[in-house]
């Protein structure tokens, strides 16, 4: 494992220094670098707190500044943030409109938000939004469900757009209930990944194989197969995408293709070009697009593919402006 | 047997704990690689040297108490899944323990913890984790099994997870492929609850 | 060699086809797709084209927009584009006042862009800017000297902009050859890449090598070194860009880190924070920062750091707005 | 010796260069990933079946013009370095030949036509390139040499690009590390030559 770092213990800490170094006009860290901030909160709006595991860059800090998150916290590698970090990123952005916490649904997160939701009670009305995008893994019903994984971006921009026009955190929190059911995302992996703490390979994959469904955690996914054309590949994902996904015909939808973090754009942009034709091929059309590496598993050579079905509303929520310093567009 | 000091024995307990888990750090994390994210060795470890760190301070407070607080900083300092169930087991039963006056008894506080536990992790018996180690260990308790015997079970229960599919914690993302693996939860938990049986047999009162 | 396509020999312009449909507000294909240009061409400025082979992606299509380029012509894998392409953006972008090809300095796209210029000089003025930003490949005088790399980003970002606020072809140009003298950029990588049309490595390293001094095409460096802890790595880097740079007390420099391809974002800022780190210690301010994956060479692990010194007219240039798929700033 | 029509000449020609690089075409990029960015062979190859698509059209044609047109095709569609070097010799040496009335030597052409390429290429004798076999084989044509003994000569050239420093083209980058390795250009150059030869030899009155 040949990584950029010193020493494995304060990588996290010193990655996101050079993050807050290297966007210093938009973030700042908040008390005890707990977590990262945008540098001049907006009074009288919902404070949009998320955060995870650190492994996922350039989520979710690329994603605090205008139009999406207030603040980010970041635990260790594919390891929830703690409590602590959560309840200081809660007192220093609420603004008296109380605060909405992204959690995507793996246990570690869930519960550490929780925890620190239940600790925070006392002073700050707090709601959560728990984000479950996967598609359904196929897992029995007392399994714990969908996870959440590339879909979260999609979340966190409409939420932050929402925010930022205004809304209230029980308006925020049901927009953010009603989207579960509304976009889903599959993952396909080339790779396992090397997490620098234990310096092995999470899974080993030959030449001809890949795994389909995994998460963005270096899990191995339901199932190993193998490897195909693009086009191949595509059509399976969309495939269990669709099928997952409640559609009336005449939906706008939004394709977003997210990297794991080894894989060359140029590839994302192909196997975007085979999906929209897939898509297209079946009478869907594509109202908005999104490509890029946004949400990934360290250095996983992979990529998701998430399907949106976006309402008119939020059509409008997804194009308000943005300022962050990973997505950025509008006035 | 050696009788010690009520804060001796705080203070031995978090060394000895913190020893095995140190020792078995690397194996617990080659379990949790086979079906997890690899890192349960590794946040253990974290956990328990920021308890030893402060082993001090703790072993100057109640036993109640002690847990409590020890349970609040593997909650701030573990992160993942590990740090809130560890987190809440201490936390709970410290309450438990300190609320009731004294009245409660152990296998009844512990009980209510890992009542506690199993709803923060919303999981059941069975579901591969480290409550399928805790439940039987409480029984164990409730029958006033020797010291000797609740490591055994402990062992044993931890064990039985390998023919477990999961159900929560990433491993359930795994469906049929996480049978045939030990959960990295429920070894860590059978690790600490054999250490501290061997603690208390060696240096209390039976 | 696991990579999303489908064919080797449409590959290129599979991914080329993704791009322009994902970014179809800002971006559209030339004649018979030949090259990439801006959707709404500004009359009465001078047309920017650029160009190069693919596996530089997100350069050069990315940068295509208001504020930069206003064409972009891509090759084969690695091969400079042919002429014929280049001709064709002068023809569809030169609105009058002429066109400036930025080149990166391999012979092969010098010599590519030399007889499309040759060829189209009948009808239209054109001027070259060759770019060689590398840091000095220490081969003896006679040698092709400094390569074209990630400096181009910079290069191109601040040609676009002058070019947007009115600047004329000689100016653009003299402008230009100016900068050549005030960028440098040093690469290093921790594994070969693979060309698709050949499936092999480049090269292959062992788990405790890197290659210093490298380009942009799976080449080999200059040096095969021990691998290092980043601080180091990027120290060695620093010494040697900086000893190549003509230097004045109190220059604002441009620091940017930039990803070939394989390597997290997050191991790019934690680069970002030990370079800015070391740049403090030797007294020089870091007045403009940039990371990301932008000039990439495949799949390539590694990273380049590019520094250049600018006044305070090239500040502004680089502040300017700028609108395209990937650099997005200002209003 | 068989003596062929001018058009089967040319069509002739295309075809054993198409064959002789679609043959080689894994040699010569294994050549290339030694010293540059392991190409050549795959951008030859693209050019070759540019031209041999377009063979019957180019059989109607002259010699010069023939040679010009096929110089043309492979500057657009080779690319990378290789383009604009094959295709300089091959439109100067038409345009020498047609723009003289026949009244210039072949050997005279190609002479110009070889400085032309270096002047495109900025390359000097020994710089390991392709160059590196083009002034040789121009010398054996001055000296009339027999078509055998250019083909030889060739592909001797070629081979001595394995002792070069490189000086232009991507393998400049490797200074040192260049040495060792014979220059891909130069081998796809003796590859040509050779193939034209024999193709003459057999094909053409002496
Ligand atoms: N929902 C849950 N309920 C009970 N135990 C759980 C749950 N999720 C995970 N666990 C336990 O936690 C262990 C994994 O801990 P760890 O690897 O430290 O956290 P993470 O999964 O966040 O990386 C599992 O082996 C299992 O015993
Ligand atoms: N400046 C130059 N002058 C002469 N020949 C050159 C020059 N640059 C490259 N070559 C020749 O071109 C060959 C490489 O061609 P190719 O691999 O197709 O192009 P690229 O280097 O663009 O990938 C080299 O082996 C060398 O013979
Ligand atoms: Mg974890
Ligand atoms: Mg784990
Ligand atoms: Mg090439
Ligand atoms: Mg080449």
């Amino acid at each position: 494992m040949k990584k950029f770092m010193n020493r494995a213990e304060t990588l996290v800490a010193e990655s996101l220094a050079g993050f807050v170094a290297a966007h210093e006009h938009m973030v700042i860290f908040g008390a005890d670098r707990k977590f990262v901030r945008r540098r001049s909160l907006r009074p009288g709006k919902v404070a949009l707190i998320s955060g995870g595991g650190s492994g996922h860059e350039p989520m979710h800090v690329g994603f605090v500044g205008r139009g999406m998150l207030d603040a980010a916290c970041t635990g260790h590698v594919f390891t929830s943030p703690t409590p602590d970090q959560i309840i200081a990123a809660i007192r220093e952005t609420d603004g008296g409109e109380g605060c909405l916490l992204i959690v995507k649904n793996y246990d570690g997160d869930v519960m550490n938000f929780e925890m620190a939701a239940e600790l925070a009670a006392a002073e700050h009305r707090i709601a959560t939004v728990i984000v479950r995008d996967d598609v359904n893994p196929g897992g029995s019903k007392r399994s714990q469900g969908r996870r959440g994984v590339a879909g979260t971006l999609v979340v966190e921009k409409l939420l932050g757009a929402a925010a930022e026009a205004g809304w209230r955190l029980d308006e925020l929190s049901a927009l953010g209930e009603d989207l579960n059911g509304r976009i889903r995302t599959m993952g396909v992996s080339l790779s396992g990944v090397t997490v620098p703490d234990t310096e092995r390979k999470t899974f080993a994959l030959n030449e001809d194989e890949m795994e389909m469904g995994v998460g963005i955690h270096g899990e191995p996914g339901r199932a190993r197969v193998k490897f195909a054309a693009a086009d191949e590949i595509v059509e399976t994902m969309l495939e269990a995408i669709l099928s997952d996904l409640a559609r009336d015909r005449g939906d706008k939808l939004l394709l977003f293709i997210n990297g794991f973090g080894g894989t060359p754009v140029s590839e994302l942009y192909l196997a975007y070009n085979s999906a929209r034709a897939r898509l297209q091929s079946l009478g869907v059309t594509v109202a908005r697009s999104l490509v890029g590496t946004y949400v990934t598993s360290l250095d996983m050579a992979g990529l998701s593919i998430t399907v949106a079905r976006l309402e008119e509303r939020e059509l409008s929520l997804w194009d308000a402006p943005i300022d962050t310093p990973v997505l950025r567009w509008g006035g | 047997m050696v009788v010690v000091a009520h804060a001796a024995l705080i203070g031995g307990l978090i060394e000895a704990c913190r020893e095995v888990i140190a020792a078995n750090a690397d194996h617990l994390s080659e379990l949790d690689r086979a079906i997890g994210d690899g890192d349960h060795g590794t946040n253990m470890r974290r956990g328990l040297e920021a308890v030893y760190a402060e082993r001090n301070r703790l072993a100057e407070l109640t036993l109640p108490k002690a847990l409590e607080e020890i349970g609040l900083i593997l909650v701030m300092s573990v992160g993942g899944a590990a740090g809130p169930l560890y987190g809440t087991l201490l936390i709970e039963t410290g309450r438990q323990l300190a609320g009731s006056n004294g009245q409660i008894e152990f296998a009844r506080a512990l009980e209510l913890a890992i009542t506690a536990v199993a709803r923060r992790g919303r999981a059941s018996p069975g579901d591969k984790t480290l409550l399928d180690v805790l439940y039987p260990v409480h029984a164990e308790v409730v029958r006033r099994a020797g010291l000797a015997h609740i490591c055994e079970e402990a062992e044993r229960a931890a064990s039985l997870t390998f023919g477990m599919r999961a159900m929560r914690g990433r491993a359930a993302f795994l469906g049929d492929r996480s049978v045939g693996h030990v959960d990295p939860g429920a070894k860590s938990c059978a690790l600490l609850t054999a250490v501290i049986c061997r603690f208390l047999e060696e240096h209390c009162p039976a």
